[in-house]
């Protein structure tokens, strides 16, 4: 039998579309209005019968210039603009951006400030990760119950949110030097009541899905990402712990006051779904503990360096680059200054894009049904991928 | 009211059939030849035996059916209508719907030619337990035969069908 | 009226009709059985009912009405029911998840059904340009047709049996297994990719579990030594003692039999957790991406009355039709008994879809050959031996239940060890 | 044994059907139009003007410095300073517009304003049908008076009066020796250039 | 006419269109819904027989049919595995263009 057909290059397992064996395939676009592309995100999947033989991801349908007006905007005005990138993760963008400017400026930071830093990150972790295994079971058709669960918990951490920076999701809450507003006794209070309460619902959801034998079914051995290919991509955050490497930022950098806190790093095996999903469970596990020590240690004292400048702030020419571990990996900025109110370049690493590119060497021979959930496992969120 | 029952039926079934074989779309014909085993089984019904009405119903419209939709999704071409008219084609056809007719004229006549003996006065009583023994005394032995060979065929059309890998 | 409600209900009444007169002589010379006068005025209410209405009418025409009367009666009772259903699962899955479910529309929400009917109907009904427009809109006719026809051999009480088959049990199972084809003419005149990909589920799905539906139920035909719906209702009727009842589901193979049901049952009614042909993360919503306004209500009340019809069979065949659980409690009539127990397996269908994520499409179809077919066979063989031992007393006795549920739950636990090798719970390292 | 994952979910989410019915955690809906819950006093929604006294626009602390509209992000604020007939700046905003179909709530105009003339609103149903004229908020929709202030934002209410008695008195204290020409009435210290 | 005469005729002219179908038709699977037709006009003079021919007793011609049915079920499935492995080779389910038995 004569065919026209050669292997590309590029990958052993990637095949023409018209390949003339096995016929014409089905070329599908989902996206960017599909419900489980998590926002507008496209991807071009070509699928023989029902696996995917090819997936291209389309996105920028969400770009909104996000550097450029970096570039234009004062320090301080970007910074509610971080809150836009990842939207779940608001605190988490205005600390990795406060301390790329705080590296720049030679800003210190007073101790109060910090530990409520690590408190707003560890509860971003916590409603992060939630939402994640809500959305992740969502996509592999739960009818709503563990995102409604998830959602239910999420709530509470939003509230508390609300109740300090006045704002769920658009924070806005750090500063260069410190935190715009100070935390009441009765709001660490509230605190110290959900983190004693998250320890409970993360035993219920766990009973609710975790064992569930069609959940293993559908994601054992499901899009596993070696760790020579994770590492060689870039990736970071839980989905490359689930890959088994040990990388945290939170350990490596040990920025802010994690050298303090006491928390192991949970990895993983096997670098499938299931990895990616009961990393990031077992991580707020440890988020848990790392919270229950920052609320018994948190002192008393200013919240902003005095000799902090919210306006007219002209950092000296130079360059810096801030990144800390984010929920969804690490999330840096890169700035150069010069001199003038407005950064000469401001960069973003957004851990969701990176993470992003592996999505077709997950995908490829698994089934459409694999590639909504692997993309679930992912964990991006467009605002980011986009920017 | 029987005879007019039977007469929509025969209707139905030749009508759906005929269409069915004249089609250019593939997937309306298969449809109509599901309508055309659907009379079948009407007919069935109508002639009193049930069960083979509805075991009609469920091997020819539960499964061969599906099994030829599916045959007929997984072969389809795109842009490429089924029905290709050219020269070859359309002398084919004519000489194919020839022999029909030539054997519907040697059939007919002889059908009306025959004399049959006397129908029964009532319709013969065949309830399914008297089915059930007669297929388990009986004809015993070819029920095991007929099995073996559904699980032969079974077997057989799994072995064609199973995609073999790309050995290039 | 819509043409294609009208065109559904005229095919169904058709069906049912065009059926009954041809071999009314020799299978149903009454649409219900009349006779058994000793039973409770409660029972024979709704016969009464009918009588009064058609008793004044000549013979010919009574039956026809007679006829007509149980078709109405049964397209209205279920019509209505469905309605009730779709509100009680919204309210069902918001009470699981935490929250009222809908409660704006009447009391308590209870004209929500209502608000969706108008919805649906005031809706513009699209046809996509490139759409084979006949079968785009005779699936969803077909499809409500065909589970109505389904209806007419359930026993809905002890005088409520619209069609008495000799074969009935194949009658329900031949007309339910026409309900793919439906679905795969949407899905195939739909013209969307999506819709193609759904149909193809659809068509693997349904005849995967086509064959575990019926292997499901042959030990019950066995024990009751009947085809017909009436026959294995009535083998089921007594108790043990006054408490115990006879019911199929109460014996080993029956329960075997009954579990593997209803999970077939649940596939073939395209349910949370094998509704893939309708996966709305995956496919938009398959099959019915391209419908909307009242074919798609007509293809929703179809879904559900699937459920409904296959939730009766399973009453019907496993779990005593309308006999009542406990000899104390028969004065309550027989169909509350069957509503009763309808009602407990459509809750059952709900709370499963509350709970469960998807399946995929090569586990569903791996799941139908290599673990619900087996097990059926293997049950086939327990009912074999439960129908030969009917006669152990005493101390053999003991022996016949321990055989039997060996039988059931050796070959259960043995492929479950098969599963848990590929895949269970992991324990992790930390860094 | 297979299953038993199954049948733990299936327990779990009876218990929280259940739950739903008896224990208020597992009901957690607030059917917001008959039951509105109370704003945390940090919440924020779109900028407001301060105005003291009766008068709103007469009272607006806002002397129409500009430095809110240089500093806001989006861009969304309008300043145009008033004049008297001598064209002198009489330090009160002739125009002062804000689309709100713009902003984007980051508070920072009241983070910068050195006058405490602009805070931030929780009024938050301000849905309209005209999506231009409806969301141009101009400076009388924005003038609330300084007992607003204080009804949302109790605490930092009462720390910019604080702030603001200070400045008064450091201010008089100033103005006496240095000339008792000068009007009574209180002169704020001037702004500061704003950031190019 | 008797009914037994109108049933053959049925059931003959059934079997001449699914004839004229088969051999008409170039599409394999066409061919083989021909031959199911066929097949199913004989099962109909079974039953034409049993119920309209002389008295008997038997249930011999529906549990023939029967077995017609099933064998007839067999033989689809099979030739249609034989259209999608000859389909997956050649590309084409035409049959004049199949002249060749070998690969």
């Amino acid at each position: 039998m004569t065919t026209a057909f050669t292997p590309t290059p590029s990958g052993a397992h990637v095949r023409a579309v018209h390949d003339p064996f096995h016929g014409d395939l089905l070329e599908i676009s989902m996206g960017p209005h599909h419900p489980s592309t998590h926002g507008v995100f496209r991807m071009m999947v070509t699928l023989d019968g029902e696996n995917v033989v090819k997936l291209k991801p389309v996105f920028g349908y969400l770009h909104r210039n996000h550097e450029k007006l970096g570039e234009n905007t004062s320090y301080l005005g970007s910074m509610p603009y971080t809150d836009r990138l990842d939207y779940f993760c608001s605190m988490t963008n205005n600390w990795a951006y406060a301390l790329a400017v705080e590296k720049l400026a030679g800003q210190p930071v007073p101790e109060r400030a910090e530990y409520l830093r690590v408190i707003l990150a560890e509860l971003t972790r916590l409603l992060n990760h939630t939402c994640l295994a809500g959305f992740l079971l969502q996509d592999t058709g739960a009818s709503g119950t563990p995102l409604m669960y998830a959602f239910r918990e999420r709530e509470k951490i939003l509230d508390l949110f609300e109740a300090l920076s006045g704002s769920r999701m658009m924070c806005n809450y750090q500063r260069f030097g410190g935190c715009r507003i100070d935390a009441t006794p009765a709001w660490l209070a509230a605190v110290r009541g959900i983190v004693d309460g998250y320890g409970a619902f993360l035993d219920e959801y766990e009973e609710l899905i975790t064992g569930n034998e069609i959940l293993l079914a559908r994601t054992q051995n499901v899009g596993v990402l070696s760790p020579a290919l994770a590492v060689s991509a870039g990736i970071t955050g839980p989905m490359l712990r689930a890959a088994g490497v040990d990388y945290d930022l939170r350990k490596v950098d040990g920025y802010g006051l994690y050298p303090r806190f006491d928390f192991r790093v949970p990895l993983g095996a096997h670098g499938d779904t299931y990895d990616r999903y009961m990393v990031r469970m077992l991580e707020m596990r440890e988020s848990i503990g790392i919270l229950r020590q920052a609320l018994a240690a948190i002192p008393d004292g200013p919240i902003m360096d005095p000799k902090a400048k919210i306006r007219g702030f002209r950092p000296k020419p130079g360059e810096a680059y801030g990144r800390i571990e984010g929920p969804k990996g690490e999330i840096g900025f890169y700035l150069i200054s010069d001199g003038t109110p407005n950064p000469y370049r401001y960069r973003v690493r957004p851990p969701s894009l990176i993470n992003l590119t592996v999505l077709e060497d997950l995908c490829l021979g698994h089934t459409l049904a694999d590639a909504v959930i692997i993309l679930g496992s992912i964990d991006i969120v467009l605002g980011e991928v986009d920017r | 009211m029987s005879t007019f029952a039977l007469g929509t039926i025969i209707a139905l079934i030749l009508g759906s059939a005929a269409v069915a074989l004249c089609l250019r779309r593939l997937i309306r014909s298969v449809l109509l030849f599901v309508i055309s085993w659907a009379g079948i089984a009407a007919f069935y019904l109508w002639a009193g035996a049930e069960f083979l009405a509805f075991a009609q119903v469920l091997v020819y419209i539960g499964a061969v059916s599906m099994v030829t939709l599916f045959a007929v999704l997984l072969t389809r071409r795109h842009d490429q209508p089924d029905l290709v008219i050219e020269p070859p084609a359309r002398s084919r056809a004519a000489a194919g719907v020839t022999i029909g007719a030539c054997v519907a004229a040697v059939l007919i006549p002889a059908i009306l030619a025959t004399e049959f003996p006397a129908a029964s006065a009532t319709a013969p009583t065949f309830s399914v337990r008297q089915l059930g023994l007669d297929l388990m005394e009986q004809h015993g032995v070819v029920l095991l035969v007929v099995g073996l060979i559904l699980t032969v065929a079974l077997l057989g059309a799994v072995v064609l069908a199973a995609s073999k890998e790309d050995a290039s | 009226m819509s043409p294609a409600v009208w065109f559904g209900e005229v095919g169904a009444s058709l069906l049912a009709m065009d059926w009954t007169p041809a071999i009314a002589s020799k299978l149903a010379p009454t649409v219900f059985p009349t006779g058994q006068t000793e039973s409770a005025f409660a029972e024979r209410l709704p016969l009464l009912l009918r009588d009064a209405v058609t008793g004044s009418l000549p013979e010919p025409w009574r039956w026809l009405a007679n006829s007509l009367i149980a078709i109405v009666a049964i397209i209205v009772i279920f019509a209505s029911l469905f309605a009730l259903l779709t509100l009680a699962e919204r309210k069902i899955l918001g009470r699981v998840q935490n929250r009222p479910g809908p409660n704006r529309t009447g009391w308590g929400g209870i004209l929500q059904p209502l608000a969706d009917g108008i919805k649906m109907l005031t809706k513009e009904d699209i046809v996509p340009a490139a759409a084979d427009r006949l079968l785009h809109f005779l699936a969803p006719v077909v499809l409500l047709a065909l589970s109505i026809v389904t209806f007419a051999v359930i026993p809905y009480g002890r005088h409520l049996v619209p069609v008495e088959l000799d074969a009935a049990v194949l009658y329900f199972f031949a007309a339910g297994a026409a309900t793919e084809l439906a679905i795969f003419m949407a899905g195939w005149a739909s013209r969307n990719k999506y819709s193609l990909l759904a149909a193809m589920r659809a068509l693997a799905q349904l005849i995967s579990y086509e064959l575990p539906l019926l292997l499901a139920f042959v030990p019950v035909v066995m024990l009751a030594g009947s085809l017909a719906t009436t026959g294995i209702v009535a083998a089921q009727g007594g108790w043990l003692g006054g408490v115990l009842p006879h019911w199929h589901v109460l014996t080993p193979p029956g329960f075997a039999g009954f579990v593997i049901f209803m999970i077939a049952a649940l596939a073939e009614s395209n349910r949370s957790p094998f509704d893939l042909p309708e996966a709305e993360s995956e496919l938009i919503a398959g099959h019915l991406t391209e419908y909307s306004g009242f074919k798609y209500a007509l293809f929703f009340m179809a879904e559900y009355l699937g459920m409904c019809a296959l939730s009766g069979m399973a009453v019907t065949l496993f779990l005593g039709g309308w006999h009542a659980p406990l000899a104390a409690l028969e004065f309550i009539p027989s169909y509350v008994w069957f509503a009763v127990k309808l009602l407990a397996l459509l809750l059952g269908f709900i709370w499963i879809r509350a709970t469960f994520p998807r399946l995929r499409i090569d586990q569903l179809t791996r799941l139908a050959w290599k673990f619900l077919v087996p097990l059926a066979l293997i049950n086939l063989l327990t009912g074999g031996f439960w129908v030969l031992t009917t006669h152990w007393t005493g101390g053999m006795l003991v022996v016949r239940w321990a055989i039997a549920l060996v039988l059931v739950v050796g070959p259960f636990l043995a492929l479950g060890r098969q599963f848990q090798a590929r895949y269970a719970p992991r324990t992790y390292r930390y860094a | 044994m297979l299953g038993t994952g199954l049948l733990k979910g299936l327990a779990v989410t009876a218990k929280n059907f259940v739950g739903s019915f008896h224990d208020p955690k597992r009901y957690t809906t607030v059917e917001y139009p008959e039951q509105p819950t109370k704003l945390p006093e940090n919440y924020r929604n779109f900028p407001f003007l301060v105005f003291d006294g009766e008068q709103p626009i007469d009272g607006l602390r806002c002397v129409a410095c500009k430095i809110c509209e240089a500093e806001c992000p989006p861009q969304c604020i309008y300043i145009i300073p008033d004049r008297d007939e001598k064209g002198r700046p009489t330090k009160k905003p002739k125009v002062f517009d804000l689309d709100v179909s713009v902003c984007m709530s980051c508070q920072i105009c009241v983070e910068v304003c050195p006058f405490d003339a602009i805070k931030m609103d929780q009024h938050f149903e301000i849905a309209t049908a005209d999506r231009f004229n409806g969301l141009l908020l101009h400076r009388e929709d924005l003038a609330k008076s300084d007992a607003y202030y204080h009804s949302i934002h109790p605490t930092e209410a009462a720390q910019v009066d604080e702030i603001l008695a200070e400045a008064k008195r450091k201010a008089e204290a100033k103005a006496k020796p240095a000339a008792p020409a000068a009007p009574a009435a209180v002169k704020p210290p001037e702004p500061p250039a704003p950031a190019v | 006419m008797t009914m037994l005469h109108v049933c053959l005729l049925f059931s003959g002219l059934l079997f001449c269109i699914g004839l004229a179908g088969a051999l008409a038709r170039s599409h394999a699977i066409l061919v083989l819904l021909g031959i199911e037709l066929m097949l199913n006009a004989a099962n109909l003079n079974f039953i034409a027989f049993w119920r309209y021919g002389p008295p008997h007793a038997s249930g011999s011609g529906p549990i023939f049919v029967l077995f017609a049915i099933a064998i007839a079920a067999a033989e689809a499935a099979v030739g249609l595995a034989l259209v999608i492995a000859i389909y997956r080779h050649r590309q084409s389910v035409r049959l004049q263009e199949e002249a060749r038995l070998k690969g």
